[in-house]
């Protein structure tokens, strides 16, 4: 690697320094624009012990639910349970350690983290579980809670296109967690279905600056829909 | 007769304006989409990242990479807008989204309301849903006025985890409209041919009932 | 007006309902991307006790600047005093009151404002005179000051392109406080370059969604540059 | 002799880094960019929202919407990526900045600076400097050792108010390069042909000076 090119050729190269124990922030929402490729060298790997950052687990047998499967996770932080009967179940029987996040909250935990900011209010939460073990305060008659940022040691990450220098675009809702997951790792690993020449992007397009990426490689998707729903056509 | 899934959906319709941003959550509120009335312009919001939802695609249309918070495949309306999700929840925790509709477990007359986790039983996980109900100030929540076995959802607390605190004004059940204020529910509508007595019955906490209850209309 | 068309044809309907003693939060980098001719209007109007959030305050003779002549500002959010003598004289002779925001805070502030988050902790300005009288809190060694948000009765707002229904399209580093500017405003006001239809901007490149804006207005703009600063031609 | 700009902008840049994202400062820091080593790649930060700052354009490319910090208008260089304000400190104040150079009125020996205003006498703002200095690990602040007057301006304590607390480590003067640290002062360097006398002299601040300082060398 030199200079800003930060193109590698291997999923083990791309995941190599992944340890037991780590904190991974994932990108996607469910199984769409989630790093599927990434997921399957974790799992190819069998780091154990994991912490993961993830707005959801994926589903029972696809996305982040494979690492379920062998009990690499020793922690999720999510908002959503539903959809992956595996992860509710090694929930309710205390195997799996669950933080459950507000969506919006775990955004913006995550975007706080790569931004510098350890810690926010937040309305989102206040009198609920949520708010437990957190300090409160009322500002301007409303009552908020505080949320601390949240760093991973690795974030994974899926684009539509990156240049060499690891600028990204996303396609439409596979943004997502993407942006804010590709500033909150200590190293950001990024798959895309396309890599570009630097120059190539518009440069006023560009969703996540190469600043936040360390490592991007070109992957073959799989794109597993959860919920096709269609209308006749006409 | 209690209201049916689309007559519920069509009275919170009803509640749409012309220009309003919305957030309609998983299952009866989706359907209010069928609902806009005619002449007035809505646009859906979905917080995966999505301004301006439009439809559910044709075969040919559907795309991977273009969902809404249920995770179904949809299609964008002209004038959508896609951002990450951090941009998404600042419109609805900055309260820029003009109305929310969501279901609930059970609310109670200090506008608490519950829906997301049955401890022992059941565990979803609020997704949005406590970010939407603390940055909204305009939210329906739409739910059965009781449970199959005759228990009230609409408690003078609620027994199940809070999604939200105070937050909830009106409540559509497949019984009444209602309002929060107070400490109490105010009756404002029943359904038709649902008689006040029995909205009284199935209303465990405080309800206040004018002398004149109309019944819903539906055009 | 109807749905969601935005659109208005006159500078007075533009900042109608604007009145002494109002915040605005402004954005522009100087004279780049600021919303030259809002500003003007503010000035034609003669509206007084105005506080004014903005990185800076122009130049003496151009942006926002002009509305320090007849003594339209009470007070000054701003990062950079630099290249605005009338700013620094209206300062240091107590005219005009100031409270010097460190750039980075005051984009967060704005952002902050938009996002529902009332507080923050940064480690920007702590130990320096921005942090007093500000609540001081260690975090994982490191020394941080919370910073409150800050929200304008009216946020006005130079973007390049726009359509109808409000959605944002920047150029270049004009776009610089502007999207969160757009956020902060109880009523928010851009002009633009071109208006176009629904549907034309491309919904994955659209840098500020239209929920932000309530009125659009199709400007001419001068674009006054401050430093030109040139290399010979090859 | 003292540095001369062009040498201080020559020694800074002998500590970039190939693949480094550098925010440089007004004044001399800009001048770092025409020293970049050979067969090394950085890209500089404008924290107006520019990754990719290039060169000054030519008449024909002059764009008033693509101005510097300093709002000179300048172009892009090949990969370059534009953002919001917000996003511009985000990643000064998260951290990702490799190397933050500017300049400063005074620093001391716990490392901090003063460098946005003089009372009574001048006011500019602390623009995005507060935020640079906080956000960065690796600093070098660029400055004369003493005024003309020959007042230090590496002090025990600084005098003005301060820009950041406990933030600097690495300081290039005219006359020589020093590392603060432990609460001190550490020579490491001098200029060509500056003794360490004469640095002792102008320095205020505790300094540790070690058997052997080097001369600096430019090739």
């Amino acid at each position: 690697m030199s200079g800003f090119n930060k193109v590698v050729e291997s999923y083990e190269e791309a995941m190599s320094g992944l340890e037991d124990g780590m904190t991974i922030i994932a990108g996607g929402f469910g199984l769409c624009g989630n790093p599927e490729n990434l997921i399957k060298e974790i799992k190819k790997k069998g780091t154990k012990g994991l912490t993961i950052v993830s707005n959801n687990c994926g589903t029972t047998n696809h996305g982040l639910g494979i690492l379920l499967h062998d009990k690499q996770v020793k922690k999720m932080v999510a908002s959503y349970v539903g959809e992956n009967e595996e992860f509710e179940r090694q929930m309710m029987s205390g195997e799996l350690e669950v933080e459950l996040t507000p969506q919006g909250t775990l955004a913006e935990k995550m975007r706080a983290a790569g931004a510098g900011i350890p810690a926010f209010f937040t309305a989102t939460g206040y009198g609920t579980p949520v708010a437990e073990g957190k300090e409160t305060r009322e500002i301007n008659g409303r009552h908020y809670i505080l949320e601390e940022s949240i760093k991973g040691d690795f974030a994974i990450v899926k684009a539509w296109k990156a240049d060499t220098y690891g600028n990204l675009v996303f396609r439409k809702t596979a943004r997502n967690f993407n942006p804010m997951a590709a500033t909150a790792g200590k190293i950001t690993v990024v798959e895309v279905e396309e890599i570009v020449q630097p120059g190539e992007l518009d440069p006023d397009h560009i969703h996540t600056p190469g600043i936040y990426v360390d490592r991007v490689i070109k992957g073959n998707f799989e794109k597993v829909i959860e919920q096709r729903t269609t209308r006749p056509s006409a | 007769m209690a209201l049916s899934r689309e007559q519920l959906a069509q009275r919170v319709a009803q509640e749409l304006q012309d220009g309003y941003y919305v957030n309609l959550g998983i299952g009866i509120p989706t359907l209010v989409a069928n609902y806009v009335p005619k002449g007035i312009e809505v646009m859906l919001q979905s917080e995966n990242g999505l301004l301006g939802m439009g439809q559910f695609p044709t075969d040919d249309e559907v795309d991977a990479d273009l969902i809404n918070a249920g995770k179904q495949t949809v299609t964008m309306a002209t004038g959508a807008s896609l951002f990450d999700s951090a941009e998404s929840f600042a419109m609805i925790r900055g309260g820029h989204v003009d109305l929310t509709v969501l279901g609930a477990f059970e609310v109670d007359c200090q506008g608490n309301i519950a829906s997301y986790m049955i401890p022992g039983k059941l565990i979803k996980g609020m997704g949005g849903a406590m970010d939407l109900v603390a940055g909204a100030d305009n939210i329906i929540v739409t739910m059965t006025h009781a449970s199959k076995h005759g228990e009230s959802k609409l408690l003078a607390e609620c027994t199940l985890p809070l999604t939200g605190k105070g937050c909830i004004k009106k409540v559509l059940t497949d019984l009444a409209f209602l309002e929060i204020k107070e400490g109490k529910f105010h009756l404002l509508e029943r359904a038709p041919g649902v008689s006040v007595d029995e909205i009284v019955k199935l209303t465990a906490g405080e309800l206040v009932v004018p002398d004149n209850v109309p019944e819903m209309t539906f055009s």
